[in-house]
């Protein structure tokens, strides 16, 4: 079912110390590793994060994007439940287990068209990162980077830094006030390709805007995820040839007209949580 | 050096931690974290004889100390697992218990006879107790007579160790292991999950699209442990534990409660290496004590 | 203001917060922490018609997100509660629902008949569940027969509201149920505790001195829910959820499966004032959306 | 049954930060919290101890004796689970439920007779907070305090300065090398009464020996505890008279000769964890 995960590793469970933790605002915050010894992540894959001090409560590790990589990789933290809110308040020196990285990354770039990276709320962490790999192999990028509100656009000064970045807020409090898909429109047009994160109800509309324009898209999925490498079955993407895909092995990363969007509903519904 | 060998019917186990069905994939997809040989053994996805997709998702959410799981028994079927999967574990040397799943007789049958051809598996454990398929297997774990009759007839088909997994919402669960003690069963596993459901209180509807789950890990450990308790006090054969363990003292409680091996489910999710780092707390724990496993089975019941 | 009302039957409650039998005391031990009379009601320490005296000691311990208990019905009987605690409920306008427990038919129909004459008693709830006393009470929640025949002979001779409260571990729930509503039942009250057990590896013994006892807390929450689900679609009267309820949320999530109220037991020992934060958690998410309490039952079902 | 927990009284629960917590070793941590609105504790009296931040597990809250009370009251937490983990890690400012005081403190002192404290290890807590207002009010107790080893008398010198002290450790490491009990037997003469915290196991021998020598002696005793206020029934201690009582609400402290130290075998099996 899925090949890729059964040649034995190594390095991909390794307890790490936290190095530190920057917070934007009181939702946001950064938590950077320190493992030197793990396997080097790329963009668009994920780590399932744990720490032992949890006891039996929260149970299962949380799936977390990498912002950055190497041998301090990076994550970019939303608060939104009991998980992430003990993440949230980890403190320099605690350590947490990392299984990871995991999933497939975002597919190679297609180096004779312009990526546009659309990206909701939380979802740049892993846009980010590969804006960053897109500009050190001579890619330029545009990034569409919306959220709620002035509030919920973390790192977008780092963005603005690195390629052209266009922002919207649902409240105009910061950008074009409106929707990510808003602005996507005059970028769908031969010679581009699109790459999004973000909740499931943007990611729908994105990939459902970019097929009619026969622009290729790629969507980094979010669905629960008890194990993150194959074994639970729990997360499940129902498929357009019928069936299902995982998206913790064959994605979170995937072709969005691979997936069936329609069967995808309660996807859909997790939006609010993205 | 204190003796980690355990026997469950015919069939010796170098240490008597296995990993649980739907927990560890086919017992490949660990190899990156650990030697798997090291355990006693794993028991495989549950096995249909056609492949089967699974439900709709979501599939699974979590529970205060627990999870709650509806995969419908997702899995690649009896043929491409003996054609993938199979000779990898038979080169790894990995002692494997093929957990099978079937609506009807006739297909729990066939299952058995298909595997009884097969190098490599080393018991066969019936699940007649899934709790996320309709007209799934569940109607046989919950009655006694159907129990008894999916346990004579596998049994006439096949010389494996035969395991039967009960299910906890028996209304007679000991009723329904003699019954499957009494046709032959070699051991009794407990516990598959309890069914159990959740609600999205913000979208006002339950969180699995099957409604219903399977409750399992941490949370429902002090009934597995009861119901263990339960079944080696009526039964003859060995009963093999399982429900919520996820450290060695956890692994150790049901042994001293009277289960002959235990099964590592949830804690797998959690920490790939769990089983692993069970076995090494076991051991160190008949060290200390300088007991062999087989001396703590039901020690804490006399 | 949306409405927080709801009715059981003929009893009508200010809201939809009770607290669970066993985990309230008499009603009076709370006064020093909130005015008691702010609830819907309260559910009484079960009551024998002798006072009880209870199991040895240990009687509780620890599981994940969870608690055992093996109390044993300790109670001061029914005659010290008329006398010594009655009158000061009534006093303080509590809404009282008597939880009464025996062993025999006649004994329970001797107990509703005690009270029958008395004042300030809203309802009687029927404990045929309790797992922690031999020839204990539970029989009657498992079988069929039984509990229609206690809740019949108890009906016969109250004109009280009369719940019956099942046990988690009757084969088979729904059919439990509704024998008990066929003989009269005003309402159902679901879940009672599920036996469990917890051992103790360094001394290799039972935690307890009961060895199994009644698992509660939120670790079952997701058990209860579902139950209530499968009760509230099966039955035409009222069914009052119970089962790890910690926050207004966890109520919610009852509610929005069908319960009609719900029951706060073992979130009391954690925070003695959970059950009037919930009444104030419910009203708030009430006013969120503008919906009464009574618009939420069942509102995940729709 | 409890008939004195049945008028309301106030201010019995409050959330209280911690001012700070001193460590003793690593396996002994002094908690002071701030509570200008609480109830004041007596000497013998207990609180349940419990943070939001634990979630559902641990689940119930920890009873801990008083070390010290007023409005900066203080325990003493020894380490032996998952709870006292957490008590043992909190910081400054971290915000406690506190449910308490509760429990009935020790007996009034006789002042004919001079008060003999025998303590086990962290049975120190309130056997100190009663050495203290023992002086206060003019009498002139002496302490036999005993230990696994020098490592096990967390605030022998805080008892020391207070009144005079006898030490014993089972390995000899500190004091008279052996138990408590070896040292008791000279002061088991009329004119004495004896107040004892610890191992229920030495309480045990403890009480035999008073009673025995027919001298008082009050113990405070250690059960399993869901509530602390009298509705779990969980904490119960059989008594001489048949049933039991509620160690939370007709003790802690409670009169030796009153329990069936017979039939508290499981509760004199807690030993190993007091
Ligand atoms: C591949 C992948 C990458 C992700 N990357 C990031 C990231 O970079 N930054 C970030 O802040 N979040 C990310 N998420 C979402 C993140 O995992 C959830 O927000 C988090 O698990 C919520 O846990 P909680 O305990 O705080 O919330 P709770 O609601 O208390 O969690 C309850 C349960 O639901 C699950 N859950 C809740 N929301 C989600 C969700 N959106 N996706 C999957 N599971 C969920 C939790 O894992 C947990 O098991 C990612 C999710 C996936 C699948
Ligand atoms: C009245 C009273 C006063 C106490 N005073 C103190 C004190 O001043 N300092 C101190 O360090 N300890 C004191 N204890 C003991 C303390 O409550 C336990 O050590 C603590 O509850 C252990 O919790 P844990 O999670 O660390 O251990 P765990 O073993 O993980 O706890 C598991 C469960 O067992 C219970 N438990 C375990 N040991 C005991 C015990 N000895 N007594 C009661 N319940 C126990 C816990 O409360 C918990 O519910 C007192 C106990 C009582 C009853
Ligand atoms: C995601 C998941 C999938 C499962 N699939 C199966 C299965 O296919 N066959 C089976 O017999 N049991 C299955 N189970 C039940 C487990 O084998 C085990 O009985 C149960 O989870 C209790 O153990 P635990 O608490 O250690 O997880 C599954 C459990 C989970 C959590
Ligand atoms: C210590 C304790 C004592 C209990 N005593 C009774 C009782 O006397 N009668 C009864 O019907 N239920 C009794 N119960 C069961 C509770 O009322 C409730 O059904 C169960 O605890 C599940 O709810 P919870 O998870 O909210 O605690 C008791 C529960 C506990 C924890
Ligand atoms: S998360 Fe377990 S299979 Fe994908
Ligand atoms: S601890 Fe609950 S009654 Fe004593």
């Amino acid at each position: 079912m899925h090949a890729g995960h059964q040649q034995p590793t190594s390095h991909r469970h390794v307890d790490a110390p936290l190095l530190r933790r920057e917070s934007i605002g009181d939702s946001y915050h950064v938590l950077t590793f320190d493992l030197p010894s793990g396997k080097l992540a790329r963009p668009g894959q994920f780590t399932m994060v744990r720490s032992d001090d949890w006891g039996h409560a929260p149970l299962l590790p949380r799936p977390m994007s990498y912002l950055s990589g190497g041998t301090t990789p990076s994550m970019l933290v939303k608060v939104c439940g009991e998980g992430t809110l003990r993440l949230g308040r980890a403190e320099p020196g605690d350590v947490f287990s990392l299984v990871g990285p995991l999933g497939n990354g975002w597919r190679a770039h297609d180096p004779t068209k312009r990526q546009v990276l659309v990206a909701g709320g939380v979802g740049i962490a892993p846009l980010l990162f590969l804006a960053r790999d897109l500009i050190t192999s001579g890619a330029n990028p545009v990034l569409i980077y919306g959220g709620r509100s002035a509030r919920d656009l973390p790192l977008s000064e780092d963005v603005a830094e690195l390629c052209e970045l266009e922002v919207t807020t649902d409240d105009g409090s910061r950008g074009h006030h409106g929707r990510v898909t808003e602005l996507l429109s005059r970028w769908l047009r031969p010679g581009f390709e699109v790459f999004t994160c973000g909740p499931d109800r943007m990611m729908a509309k994105v990939a459902a805007m970019a097929l009619a324009a026969n622009v290729p898209c790629e969507v980094s999925l979010e669905t629960p995820m008890a194990c993150g490498f194959g074994v639970c079955l729990g997360c499940a993407v129902p498929i357009q040839a019928g069936g299902y895909l995982y998206a913790c092995v064959d994605g979170p990363c995937m072709d969005a007209s691979r997936i069936a969007w329609d069967r995808a509903e309660p996807l859909v519904q997790l939006a609010g949580k993205g | 050096m204190t003796s980690q060998q355990v026997k469950i019917g015919s069939l010796e186990l170098k240490n008597p931690i296995l990993t649980a069905s739907g927990c560890f994939g086919y017992g490949l997809e660990f190899g990156e974290f650990f030697d798997v040989a090291e355990l006693g053994g794993i028991c495989t996805k549950g096995l249909s004889l056609e492949p089967r997709v699974g439900n709709p998702a979501d599939r699974i959410c979590e529970t205060p100390a627990g999870m709650l799981n509806a995969i419908g028994l997702a899995n690649v079927g009896v043929e491409v697992f003996c054609r993938d999967k199979l000779p990898l574990l038979r080169e790894r040397g990995i002692t494997v218990i093929a957990n099978i799943f079937a609506t009807s007789l006739d297909d729990f049958i066939a299952l058995a006879e298909r595997l009884e051809s097969e190098e490599g598996i080393h018991a066969i454990e019936l699940n007649v107790s899934c709790p996320n398929v309709s007209h799934g297997g569940i109607e046989f774990g919950r009655d006694v007579k159907l129990a008894a009759q999916v346990t004579a007839s596998v049994r006439r088909v096949t010389r494996r160790p035969l395991w039967v997994k009960m299910s906890p919402e028996a209304g007679d669960l000991v009723g329904v292991a003699r019954a499957c003690e009494d046709e032959g069963a070699d051991a009794i596993t407990a516990i598959n999950t309890i069914r159990g459901m959740a609600i999205d209180i913000d979208k006002m509807r339950p969180k699995l699209a099957n409604r219903t789950g399977g409750l399992s890990g941490p949370a429902i450990r002090p009934i597995a442990v009861r119901m263990v308790w339960d079944l080696a006090s009526a039964l003859k054969i060995p009963v093999v534990g399982i429900g919520g363990i996820t450290t060695a003292r956890d692994a150790i409680e049901f042994l001293l409660a009277g289960a002959t091996a235990v099964q590592i489910g949830t804690a797998s999710f959690r920490d790939p290496s769990a089983a692993r780092r069970i076995v090494d707390g076991v051991r160190e724990y008949c060290e200390q004590r300088s007991l062999s496993v087989e001396e703590l089975v039901g020690r804490a019941r006399q």
